[in-house]
Formats: C-alpha cells, structure tokens, sequence
C-alpha cells in the first residue's frame, strides 16, 4: 500500500500516522507538503492526519481545507481513491466538502484525552474489513471538537445509505449518553462519504497499533487497508 | 551621540524596579547618566528574574555534577545523558504572576516559553509536566484559575504537539492571592548535537526568527512608556498572548536548521526579551554584539527602542548564524511562514551596542551587564523547628474506614483526571504510563529504553521545616521514579517563595536549598536547571515556601515499569519501609484532626536509597507486581489508590500493636512503598528485604472488590471511587463548595 | 476602509458554548436572558478606497473562508 | 428584546487567529485585505422589556463573563 500523509502547518499527529503506517503496511508513507499541488505517483491512500492545522483558528480544519494539496486530494477522491482523515483531518475534509457535516466544539466545551469505545457499524468497507461489524474497539481521542454536526436530513441519509462507520459506544457496545464524548449528533464518530472512499475519524487508532504500548485495537483499521490493496493487486 | 531623553529622574528609576545604591553602581560602571533605553536595559539585566541577585550565593550551594551530566544549570535547559548517544534536556519553569492576572494566557505562555528553553537546545520535545496550586478552594477566585489555568496549559501543550503526562494539583488558603504555575519541559535530542548560547566568531550576521515583536508585557516600565509611546492610545495591557501555532512551526524549523548546520549558537528570547537573549550571546562568547533596532520585525507602529528591548513578545528565537549557510537557514524559515532577520553581528569590542533610527541609544560594556550584577547576601531568620506530634494524643474522631472516605474526596487527595483529561497525553504514541501513577514513563524513540517523569513537593513540610521540607521534596521525586523501576538521573527545581527582603521568608529559602542540596548529594540526584519565583505574596502574606522538584529517571526496557494498580487477587501485600506512625503535618492530622501543626515527617536519606534500591530491584526481575510510593494520606491512601486503579479490593491485617491503629494506616512516614508480590514469593522477598536492611511487613492480600478492615464494615471500591474522581468535576460544575 | 465580517450560527445548528454562557449567566445573577448563541466578527482593514470593491472583496472573504456555509451565516458592513 | 455584545481585542494585543486568517486570505488569492482582528459576538435575546434595565444586566454580563477585560474590548447594543 503506497500512502501519502499530507503535512499542514501545525499538524502533529504526523509522525504518529507514520509509524503506524510504516509498522503495518511495511513501507513507509510519503510526507506531503501542503504547498506542493501533485501526490506522488501511485498513492494508494491519502492520509490527513490528526492535530492543529494553523492553530486551529477561525474554524477547525478550515484553512488547511482550502490549501494547494486538496485540490489533488479532491481529485483522487474524485477518481475512487481512498482518502482517510483523522481528528483534525476528519474537520478538514468537512470543511473541504468531501465529507457531510461539520464538527463543532466538544459539548463539554472541554478538551477530551481519554480512551473511548468505538462500535465498527460495518465491516464490508475498504476501511474495516480488518474488523467484524459489530466489534467494539478502545482506541484514544483527543480533541477539543469533535461533536459531528450535520442537518437532520444529512443524518437520516447517512444512516439511511449505512455511512456512519463508526459509533461511541460503552464498552459493550450500546450507545449512551455518557460514552459519547463530545455530544455527536447519533453519537458519530466516523463517516464515509457517499462513494464509500472517503473516511473521516475523529478518535486515534493510529495510538493503538502496538501490543507493546498495550493495546492493538486501532490496527485493524490499517491492517484492513493493506489487505484491500492486497486483494485488488 | 547618546540622547539623553528625557532625565533620569530618582522615580524612573525606582519605577524601573532599580534601588539607589544599584543605581548608582550603573553610574559608576558606564561613568555617565545612562539612557532610557540603556536604563530599561539594566532594569531587564538587574531584576531579580534574571539576575537571581537574591539567590544566586545559595543555589551555587546545590550539586550540579555527575558522570551523566552534560550541561548543568546556566543554559536554556539542563542536559543529561541516557546512553546509546540519547540525552534527555529538560527544564521547569514558573509562570505564577501572569497565570494570576489573565490564567489562561499566563498558564498557556509559561508552557510556550519552557517548551523554546528545551528546543532552542536542539532537543525536540517529547513530554510536559505542570506543577499548580491554587487557593482554598472556597475562596471566590479560585475556580475561575484552575479553570483558565487547566484549559491553557492544555491550549498550548495540545496545539504545540507534546503530550503533558504529569504534574501535581494543590490547595490551600496561603495560594489565595498567588497561585502557582510551573511547567516543565523534557526533550530528547542526540548527545553530541547539542546547542548553546555562546556565540563565536567576529562579524557574524545575529538573525531574528519566529514572530513579529509588539509591546508585550512591558511593565514596570508602564510610566516611561505613556512618556513615550504614541501618547492618544489607551493603556496597554501587560498580558502576553501565546500563539502555539507559531512555536510548532518555529520548533520544527529550529530543527531544520540545526540539522542543516546553519547553526552556531542560539537563545530563544524569554523574559526581556531581546535584551537578555543578545547579552547572553556576546557575553557568554566574550564578544560584543551591535543591534540595528530598524530591522526588528514589529508588528506595531511607533515603538521605541526602549520597547523593542523590553518586549516580552512570545515565540521569538535569537542565533548566530554561519555566514555562508545565511541563505539556506532563511530559505527554511521562509518555507515554515516565519520572520527571518538580520538585526545585527558579532563584535571584538565586547560592547552591546544598540542603534535605532540613525543613532546609538545604547552603548554598554557586556559583560558587566550580566557579570556585575549585584548580588545580595540576604539577612535570613531560620525557622524553629516545630514541635513532634505524639500520635497517643491525638483524638481519632473517625474509624479509620470513615476517615478514608472522607480523605478521598479531598481536594488534596483526589483524582486530578479532570485536569489531566484536558491536556493530550497519548500524542507521539510514546506513554506508557498515563497520568495517575507514581511517574509517567514514556518509551524513548523506538524502545526499548524508558524515561520516567515526575513533580513533588509538600509545601506544608516545607511551611513546618523548610530543610526537611526541601529534603522530603527530593526525595519524593526520587521515590516517584524508584516506584516505576526507574533509575533517577538528575532534577530540575522551581522555587517559589515570598518575599526575600524578609528575613524569615529568606530563612525558609536557605532552608529549603540546604535540602535540596543535601537530599540530591545523598541520591546522587543533581540539579541541572532550575528557576526561582520570589515575591509571591500579597499584602504581606506569602504562599507556602513551595520548592518543586521535577524528577528525570531513565529504565532500560520500559515494558519492565510497575505501574501501582493491583494486578490480581490473592497477592500478597508488602509494606516496605519503617512505620512510625508519623502525624505531624500530616493530611490525616489536618483534614480529620482540623489541627495544621507539628514537626513534618524527617527524611532519612539513608534508607530511602536502601529502600528505593530494593524496590527497583524487585521491579526489575519481575518479583514486585504492583508498587505505590507511599505520600500524602498514608498506607490507607495508597492502598486505596491502588485497590481503584484495578478495582481489586485488599483485606488487610489490624495495625501493629506499637502503632496507634489511626498513625500506622494515616501518618506519612517517609521512605515507604506499598508491593504486591505473588503469593509463592513472599517469603523469599521478606527474607530478601530483612537481608538488605530494610523493614518489611505484611498488610495483607488483594482480594474481593473491597477494601477491608479488621472489625469495620468493607469499604466498596465502587463507592470510594465515586467520592475519589467526584469532588474536582463537582466542584468545577460549581456543585459543592 | 475599515470593515466588519459578522458570522453567526444559522438557526438549528447546535451551539453547545452559547447554551453554556446561559447557564453561567444565570448563575452569575444576570436575570431574564433566555437565549444567547455565540458567533464571530472579523474587524479587517482594506487597502482599497472603493466602498463596492471593498464589499465585494469581502464576501468573496467570507464565503471562501470566514464562514462556513453548511453550518453558518454572514453578514459584511464596509465601514468607511 | 434582543441584544448583541461584540467583544474585541484590545489594540495591541496579538491576535493569532487574525494573523493566520491574513495569512490564508492572501494565498486564497483575495486581495487589499491589510489586516484583520478576530472578535466575538453574543447575540442574547431578553425577557424584559426595559431597553436601559436590559443593557445595565448585559455590561454586567460583560464584564464578568463574555469579555475578559484585561485583554478585550467589549461593546453593548440593545436592538429592539
Ligand atoms: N496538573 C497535572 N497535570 C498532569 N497530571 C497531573 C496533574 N496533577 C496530578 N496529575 C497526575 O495525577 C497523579 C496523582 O498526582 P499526585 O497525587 O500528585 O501523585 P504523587 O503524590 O504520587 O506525586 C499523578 O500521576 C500525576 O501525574
Ligand atoms: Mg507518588
């Protein structure tokens, strides 16, 4: 799997993404500068990773969104390509429109740094074959907004076509109040976008890769990845 | 050539924090009235912050060397190797004043500026820890600065990309006036590519990075500057905002460059500034420096001179440059979006020459800014030893399961994961252990080799006895890192105080250093950086003397750390360490009591290294399962702590006879942990522990999913837990108090 | 020429930190507020002296990048 | 009765957001922006209908909650 990690000014989930990606897929990704106007030839998947994209001011993800890279990113979208975006990448394609919605401050208007559970809602995607439907996973959030926002008609499209791919659940897998953590409409945590090849994340698997570190629940994710690319070769 | 605008008037020196006879001593070393600017100069030089005139006799006092030590106090950051070529740079810092004035800019902006301390070093940053306290949490501002100051710590740390993995949260009614913020900073970098301060070479371009300068936190200068400044603007707030965005950007091409080799010293501009950061270079290389003001970056109109060597503006970095790689170093600036400058060059003359608009408005001799400083021998009172307290008359108005639930949900005691929840503490994908443990322990780079991280101090010890306290403060950091299996190298100290000027507060500084300096000497424990905060007080009450120490241990295989949950049921639970049954100062003593009183508990140095050695030892061969050091609240708090992290309960055994049941469960003996060990190899470790000197006792087992006392009803971890994490997010909700 | 961008929430979109002051109002004993939602303003300085080249610079501003259409409105006033 | 506080940032005071937004603008290719500053706007709607009562409770509310007045402005218009 060749991918490419775009890098954004005051991004820092980076070199994160990269280990994680290198650990799995066995090559390195390519780092993308936000000036430069191409992806490398051949990408695979392309990542936009978690952190504070200029300082997250005015919105989140907003001015990265509009930067010379997205428009190549919104031409491999365009084509097939499988673009993932996670935290601050996940409010970049929103902002950029490859995705529905928007994600607004955390309800508790707070910073959240926990472990969360995730519910993988499907698992015939390119994203979670790597996963079982239903399975609960723990992976780490961190994030001051990431409460998905979209119009009631948006949601019940999204539920209605089974993009939401992933939910915060209890660590049984029912949705409630309290593990949802920052107030997401339906408790969304993960969206695709109509084609399916476009997912936005808001929590980290990309934290959660290492048996080492103590949790490998978030592999699944890059795992499934390369075995698609696998698969298609 | 020198204006000399307006006169310098005996108020305008007083106003510029300067003393007659330090006035005076400016007279006689540039043998002529100095200028405004070259007065704001001194003022910036002289001051206590950077001048450390005050304490400067007494911290020489401190250990500063061992074997690992690569570069002690005196740069940015303190510099200790770890090996394999690894060298870990690490700093803590205060930011108590303006975290007061404005929390969330103060707190945001004390983390921005320890941060640049450690990556003007060449190290990037890999961890954050604060150290806070604040007042009686009845007392109506109190809230509001644990709220601004949590969310800017955070704000920064977050944005800037460094997870903040630990630190400590306090109260009490003495911080009322003047809470406590200090940061720190730990970086790694490779041993040999360090960076310095100390400029080389004649007629090398002296270059202005990051972001542009405005009149930020130009005080005691606020009358001189209404003289001066643009006349019809309001009143300028002092308050600096940080702008996280910036220093992630400049941290990374700092790196860049450094890598590159452009690089031949550096020194990031902290407090005055521009001043401070020019003067360094020159004088620590024996070189002049000449500035042309005009080509400072600035982002106002009309400033002065006076206010471009005074600004305070954050995320702003001075170097020395190699001439030939001029154009590369700001090629990488300009591809990060930064300010790149030339503002000046090094000099044989070893004079810090200041040119703005045409002329020279200041032309001083370096070295004797910084060398000449004066330096005090406060007059200082020692404080009187308090009385010990006998634990046989103090009434226990409590059962001591009663006494626990209600000790839990102190403010003191309880969980801070509301704090720590709010700062990003998995980012980098290194922590291993999270905030709630001992110590955080990260994994360096790749693994397997470990760094353990921690801050102590109690300052009621310290309050009772400043040398038991500054002693107790030490060797809690250090018992912090033995109980995660970590070997401790070296700290960095934050003392903060009231007012020096008076001889008790001064007698609780030397008392503290005094200590520090013999607690670190007895660990081999040096001190590689550290900061000083004096003046915290308000109409002259002063806070309690508060002497932070931040702890840097390293481990070989990280996987091998203890964390202090309980593991599993049916293991056999080990005290380690004497237990006297210590009240005086005590939490217990305070809380339950209501009495604030006795001599703190005595720090035998001795043991501690004998008992942390044991611990580490069996952490390391896998014997111990769990581990705790033991602090505030006692055996019966840590055993709690223990019994939450897993939600395995514990029965334990009745207290020794000798021992007053409620001083053997609550006093604060030092140099104690709790261990688990499993059950097949207790006897073995007991045998072990007698062998080695140190006392060891049985408590009891881990079991069930309660804590229980002989004769009292089970106390369920459910409950205790409740009340543990319940108070700080109540509180915040503005629900109790 | 001075000029002001106002961006507000539109209607129906949640705003988790306006419901918030609220409650903090009330509790600071400022009666009878029953609603507050919270938006941005942009105080932006132009170089040009034309009153309709400036506004229409400025909502090319907004709508490229102040707003965010799907969640927010805007309004442009150009000053003087 | 509704009522709007807009809260600005004291002259000198750095404003990072209005820094980065100039930034973005000028590669967005919108041009004559020469600088911008980020504020506020609360947008409150009231129960009472005394315009002077109304605007006394909201320079309160200003003062001690939408607007940190070490840092910023704040300014208070009852529309209606
Ligand atoms: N301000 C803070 N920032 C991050 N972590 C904190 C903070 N305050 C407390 N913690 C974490 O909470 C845990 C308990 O703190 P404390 O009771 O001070 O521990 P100890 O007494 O062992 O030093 C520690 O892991 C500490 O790192
Ligand atoms: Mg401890």
């Amino acid at each position: 799997m060749r991918a490419a990690v775009v890098v954004f000014p005051g991004i820092n989930r980076e070199r994160d993404m990269a280990r994680a990606l290198t650990l799995i897929a066995g090559r390195a990704p390519t780092m993308v500068w936000h000036a430069d106007t191409a992806l490398p030839e051949g990408t695979d998947l392309v990542v936009l990773p978690g952190g504070f994209s200029y300082g997250d001011y005015l919105r989140c993800g907003a001015i990265a969104s509009r930067a010379p890279i997205m428009e190549a990113v919104r031409d491999h979208a365009e084509k097939g390509g499988l673009v993932l975006g996670v935290c601050n990448g996940f409010q970049i394609l929103c902002e950029a429109g490859l995705l529905p919605g928007a994600l607004l401050r955390n309800a508790g208007l707070k910073f959240i740094c926990r472990d969360v559970h995730l519910r993988v809602e499907r698992s015939d995607t390119p994203f979670t074959r790597g996963y079982n439907a239903g399975q609960v996973i723990r992976v780490p959030t961190a994030h001051g907004e990431g409460n998905y926002f979209a119009s009631p008609e948006t949601l019940a499209e999204l539920e209605a076509e089974g993009r939401v791919l992933f939910r915060y659940t209890d660590a049984e897998g029912q949705v409630a109040e309290r593990a949802n953590v920052n107030g997401a409409s339906n408790a969304i945590a993960g969206v695709l976008s109509q084609k399916h090849n476009v997912l936005g994340l808001m929590p980290h698997p990309e934290n959660h890769v290492e048996t080492i570190m103590g949790s490998t629940d978030g592999r699944g994710l890059f795992a499934g990845l390369v075995d698609h690319f696998v698969q298609a070769a | 050539m020198i204006p000399n605008e307006p006169k310098i008037s005996p108020e305008l020196v007083a106003e510029h924090g300067l003393t007659p006879e330090e006035y005076q001593r400016i007279l006689t070393l540039i043998g002529r009235e100095p200028t405004l600017t070259e007065l704001g100069i001194f003022s910036a030089m002289w001051n206590e912050h950077c001048s450390y005139k005050s304490s400067k006799v007494h911290l020489r006092t401190l250990p500063t060397e061992a074997p690992w030590v690569i570069q002690g106090p005196g740069e940015n950051a303190g510099v200790i190797s770890i090996g394999d070529g690894l060298a870990v740079v690490f700093k803590m810092e205060s930011h108590n004043h303006p975290s007061y004035i404005e929390p969330y800019q103060g707190a945001a902006t004390g983390v921005g500026g320890i941060l640049r301390d450690v990556f003007t070093m060449g190290a990037r940053p890999i961890a954050c820890l604060n150290s806070l306290r604040f007042g009686d949490p009845a007392h109506p501002k109190t809230r509001h600065l644990v709220a601004g100051v949590v969310a800017g710590i955070g704000g920064y740390g977050n944005s800037f990309g460094v997870p903040t993995v630990g630190g400590s949260v306090g109260f009490h009614t003495r911080y009322d006036g003047n809470c406590l913020v200090n940061a720190m900073a730990v970086g790694l970098a490779e041993e040999d590519k360090i960076f310095y301060a100390k400029a080389t070479g004649v007629g090398h371009p002296i270059v202005y990075l990051g972001s542009k300068t405005g009149r930020d936190g130009i005080h005691g200068a606020t009358m001189a500057s209404a003289e001066f400044g643009a006349g019809t603007e309001e009143k300028r707030p002092t308050v600096q905002v940080g702008d996280p965005f910036s220093e992630k950007l400049l941290l990374e091409a700092c790196l860049e460059i450094m890598a590159a080799g452009c690089v031949i010293a550096i020194q990031d501009m902290g407090a005055a500034g521009l001043t401070c950061s020019a003067v360094e270079m020159g004088a620590k290389g024996d070189l002049g420096v000449t500035l042309d003001l005009d080509k400072v970056p600035v982002r106002e109109t009309g400033m002065t001179a006076y206010e471009m060597m005074l600004s305070e503006s954050q995320e702003r970095m001075l170097m020395v440059l190699r001439p030939e790689k001029e154009a590369e170093a700001e090629a990488i600036f300009r591809k990060w979006g930064l300010d790149f400058a030339v503002v000046g060059e090094t000099t044989d003359t070893k004079r810090f020459v200041v040119r703005w608009q045409g002329e020279s408005v200041a032309d001083l001799p370096i070295k004797e800014l910084g060398d000449e400083a004066p330096v005090y021998q406060r007059p200082f009172t020692q404080t009187p030893k308090p009385p010990r307290v006998n634990p046989k008359e103090i009434k226990h108005p409590l059962k001591i399961s009663e006494a626990l639930e209600q000790m839990i949900a102190l403010p003191d005691l309880c969980s801070k994961r509301w704090v720590w929840e709010q700062y990003d503490h998995v980012i980098l994908g290194n922590t291993f252990q999270r905030p709630g443990g001992d110590a955080a322990v990260l994994r360096v780079n790749d693994g397997p080799k470990g760094l353990a991280l921690t801050t102590d101090v109690t300052p009621r010890y310290c309050e009772a006895d400043p040398f038991e306290g500054g002693k107790q403060a030490v060797a809690e950091a250090w018992r912090n890192l033995a109980a995660v299996g970590a070997r401790p190298l070296a700290v960095t100290d934050n003392l903060n105080f009231g007012n020096p000027e008076r001889p008790e507060i001064m007698g609780q500084f030397v008392g503290a250093i005094h200590g520090i300096a013999q607690a670190c000497k007895a660990l081999d424990f040096p001190v590689v950086s550290g900061n000083v905060s004096l003046y915290n007080e308000t109409n002259g009450r002063a806070i309690l003397p508060t002497p932070t120490i931040g702890g840097v241990g390293v481990l070989d295989d990280f996987t091998k750390s203890a964390s202090l949950a309980f593991k599993a049921a049916e293991e056999i639970i080990l005290l380690i360490g004497e237990t006297q049954g210590w009240l005086g100062q005590s939490l217990y003593l305070r809380d339950v009591c209501g009495r604030e009183e006795g001599a703190p508990p005595p720090v035998d140095l001795a043991a501690e290294r004998r008992n942390g050695d044991l611990v580490r030892a069996l952490i390391g061969e896998g014997i111990a399962t769990a581990v705790h050091d033991i602090s505030d609240g006692g055996l019966m708090v840590a055993l709690a702590e223990m019994a939450m992290a897993s939600g395995i309960g514990a029965r334990l055994y009745a207290a020794p006879i000798a021992v007053e049941p409620h001083a053997f469960w609550f006093g604060e003996d030092q140099a104690r942990y709790v261990v688990t060990v499993r059950a097949a190899d207790a006897e073995a470790t007991i045998a072990r522990a007698k062998a080695a000197g140190v006392p060891v006792r049985r408590v009891g087992s881990t079991a069930g999913n309660a804590l229980t006392l002989p004769g009292e009803a089970p106390i369920l971890l459910k409950q205790l837990r409740d009340r543990f994490e319940g108070w700080l997010p109540a509180y915040m909700a503005g629900e109790v108090i | 020429m001075k000029a002001r961008v106002t961006v507000t929430l539109k209607p129906g979109v949640l705003d988790p930190q306006g419901k918030a002051i609220e409650g903090a109002l009330k509790s600071l004993g400022v009666t009878g507020v029953a609603s507050v939602r919270q938006g941005k303003v942009f105080d932006i300085e132009i170089d040009s002296v034309d009153a309709a080249r400036a506004e229409a610079a400025l909502k090319a501003a907004a709508d490229k990048l102040l707003a965010n259409v799907i969640i927010e409105n805007y309004q442009v006033e150009v000053l003087r």
